[in-house]
């Protein structure tokens, strides 16, 4: 009973705060703008030059100037503002953002992350991933707790070291998975701890799926 | 001193060299200067090393010089849409260097702003900071990037007057601004040619000083790489 | 998350602390936040150091704060305005750091985007350099340069928005971009405050995620310091 | 029968070309403006952020929010545009700007230029002054040829090397002083020349009135 794409989405949205200024990656994060709190303000950074980033647009209202860093047609709001790509990594690498959600390969329990290469297979590059895990000021990834192949073999994501290349080394603040939330002091040297479990999820579950240690920490109510 | 040229190949004349290094703006399909790339790539220049955050899509913009073989080298940070550039690249045939996108953009305003090299902590700890100067300031760790600089900047922009002045729109701004400072030459291609007073002076984004040549493109075709849509409420 | 306060007292309120690092936007009297510099002379703050091109002149703007002593040390390019200021310094009551003028707007610049330090070439050979690195990139000398944060920057801007989104007017946007992005907290007095909405989104040079506070100054005085006509051709 | 004020910024003008974007410092070099060629198109910057600097205003339109780097108010052109004093050191600083014009205390014969301080002196600041000379693509200096003291004292100010604090080493590439004017190869190692004499100027007066070396490379008509 693990949580659906839209339960991550949803668990991560109550990372945001009233006025904050996040930047969302593609895939599951791009889903948490569809749960920010009824009367928070929360302003969307898209890192190719833009903030205060609309829904996406009706069919016939696309506009090809208009677009967020996955290459997807947007809208603009009356709060927005552009900038070029200098300006908008300058906000990102200055900690002016305040969050970004992003998706991952391996997090590591001292916060490092790879979710932008697999050596041997064809590279893609790492676009701005890189700058947002270093630069924001709070990094919170969504992925699924392992990582299935087709053939039915199942490979551990939550691990003691990343062995991909790295995106960023001691990175990341909070993991939000299928099956629970951890979170990470990057900048010390305390443990990963489980602070929250998906419903009928159980901490013995989690550690037959997490080679990385933690300690459980977990709330009253998750 | 006429900046304006009648027509892309007439605006790039006596500028291309084979091996020579140039900038090409947008992001994805965005804000690229199309119609100066299909003047390159009509001239035949080849061996290129092209700076630009992607490299098109097959068939279109940076593919079509991808598809001629006249680039050597991508500096980018993200080339995921092409299936050419990935066919020459595992062939050896493509020489690629990846810059993570903030560490390009920042290059290549430093490049232009005579700074020749700066620290960033985008990258410590990963492959991006292999070989490089590491170095710790206020307990924390950065990695020197060096500033870029291109024989030709090529770029695109929304509104141009005749001495040079630029204005972008939207999100089609992104790398064309910093590419126009960063070039021995810059040759701007504009949707729109006004004469000098018609861009609010507080507005512009490129002062004339950046651009050399300019060229009107009535008839700018734009891509959109991704249409995604929010349906329409039941009435 | 309400950004707009009534007046330069409240928009200070809670963010002044002795001993604190100030930005103060401006260049000479063009372009300063005169009503939030006289909302920091009211609050009795001291023991400031202030980072701004200028030093306001004799009883203008950062003058003010001098007459009363509240300031410990400046960081600038030019003060021959002031004749307090020069009484002070020379009496050994007030430190001076002197920053080239550029290599002072781009360490701010630096500070608000991440770059904890960079190369240039200003200054190379001159007691500017005397000890800094000096490293040779490409046959040719730099010195090393730090960015520069503080605690707060006061900036002033010709119209604002509800947002924080700020557009400046003619010369007097100056330093008020850089200060902008290179502060914990920026507070913006606004000649025009307006809704989102009534700027135009390509032109609005500081994006509101920079500006915490924003106060509407509607009767904001200006100053000339050197006024400077041509004659009128005969009739 | 050494050269005026005017005279001496008409030679400096001299120098500009069809297309130049330019530099002009506070006092002589202000008046180059005066001299420039009918039909050549040159673009003044200012370094307060503004490129495309008209003449003063007439009285009565001045305009506070629109002045030079000298703090006097001046006008737009059509061809004006604004921008942040980090955009207008980088374009100063990364080599657009293809002449600036300034005065100076002392020149040295290898290119060193004083103009920003006297030991002992309250020191003003040195404003814009060094990154204009390291990073403009050429440097002209027009100043007097010595200092006249109101004691009537005089000081040579063309020199083997600068006895004050330098604005910049190896910066300046041509002098105009109101006895003749000066050409310096800087990053060379040949000798400092003398291409032109005002009239009635010789040859020996200019020595008389020079520390510096230099070499006679006198022009066909100065």
């Amino acid at each position: 009973m693990a949580w659906t794409r839209d339960e991550m989405a949803a668990r991560a949205a109550r990372e945001l705060r009233d006025g904050f200024y996040v930047n969302l990656g593609i895939g599951i994060p791009t889903l948490v703008s569809n749960y920010i709190p009824a009367g928070m303000k929360v302003s969307l950074q898209s890192e190719n030059g833009m903030l205060g980033m609309g829904p996406f647009p009706y069919e016939g209202e696309e506009d090809p100037d208009l677009i967020n860093a996955g290459k997807q047609t947007i809208t603009e709001l009356p709060t927005t503002s552009y900038f070029s790509s200098a300006d908008s990594f300058a906000m990102i690498r200055g900690g002016h953002i305040d969050l970004s959600i992003l998706g991952a390969m391996q997090v590591a329990e001292n916060g490092d992350l790879a979710n932008w290469m697999i050596p041997g297979k064809m590279v893609k590059g790492m676009g701005g991933a890189m700058d947002l895990v270093a630069g924001v000021k709070k990094v919170v990834v969504v992925m699924d707790h392992v990582a299935r192949a087709k053939d039915g073999t199942v490979e551990k994501k939550l691990l003691h070291r990343c062995n991909l290349p790295l995106t960023g080394a001691r990175v990341v603040d909070m993991v939000v998975t299928d099956m629970g939330v951890f979170v990470i002091d990057k900048h010390g040297s305390g443990p990963m701890k489980l602070i929250e479990l998906a419903p009928g999820v159980t901490v013995d579950d989690i550690r037959a799926n997490t080679e990385a240690s933690f300690v459980e920490a977990l709330k009253a109510a998750a | 001193m006429q900046k304006v040229y009648s027509d892309a190949k007439s605006a790039l004349a006596g500028v291309l060299k084979d091996g020579m290094t140039i900038m090409s703006g947008g992001f994805g399909l965005c804000g690229i200067p199309e119609t100066l790339i299909e003047a390159i790539r009509d001239s035949g220049v080849k061996n290129l090393t092209v700076i630009s955050n992607n490299a098109g899509v097959d068939g279109v913009a940076l593919g079509l010089l991808l598809e001629t073989r006249q680039i050597r080298k991508m500096i980018s940070s993200y080339v995921g849409e092409n299936k050419i550039f990935a066919q020459q690249y595992l062939a050896g045939e493509l020489e690629l260097e990846f810059n993570p996108q903030g560490t390009l953009a920042e290059r290549i305003r430093a490049g232009g702003a005579g700074i020749p090299a700066f620290f960033t902590k985008t990258g410590v700890g990963t492959i991006i900071a292999e070989g490089k100067e590491v170095r710790t300031f206020d307990g924390e760790e950065y990695v020197m990037e060096r500033g870029l600089v291109a024989d030709l900047a090529v770029v695109h922009a929304w509104k141009g007057d005749t001495e040079g002045n630029l204005i972008y729109r939207k999100t089609a701004r992104n790398f064309n601004p910093m590419m126009a400072t960063a070039a021995k030459v810059t040759v701007a291609e504009v949707e729109h040619l006004v004469e000098p007073g018609e861009l609010n002076p507080d507005a512009i984004v490129t002062p004339g000083v950046y651009v050399k040549r300019i060229v009107h493109v009535k008839d700018a075709r734009k891509h959109i790489e991704q249409r995604t849509n929010r349906k329409r409420a039941a009435a």
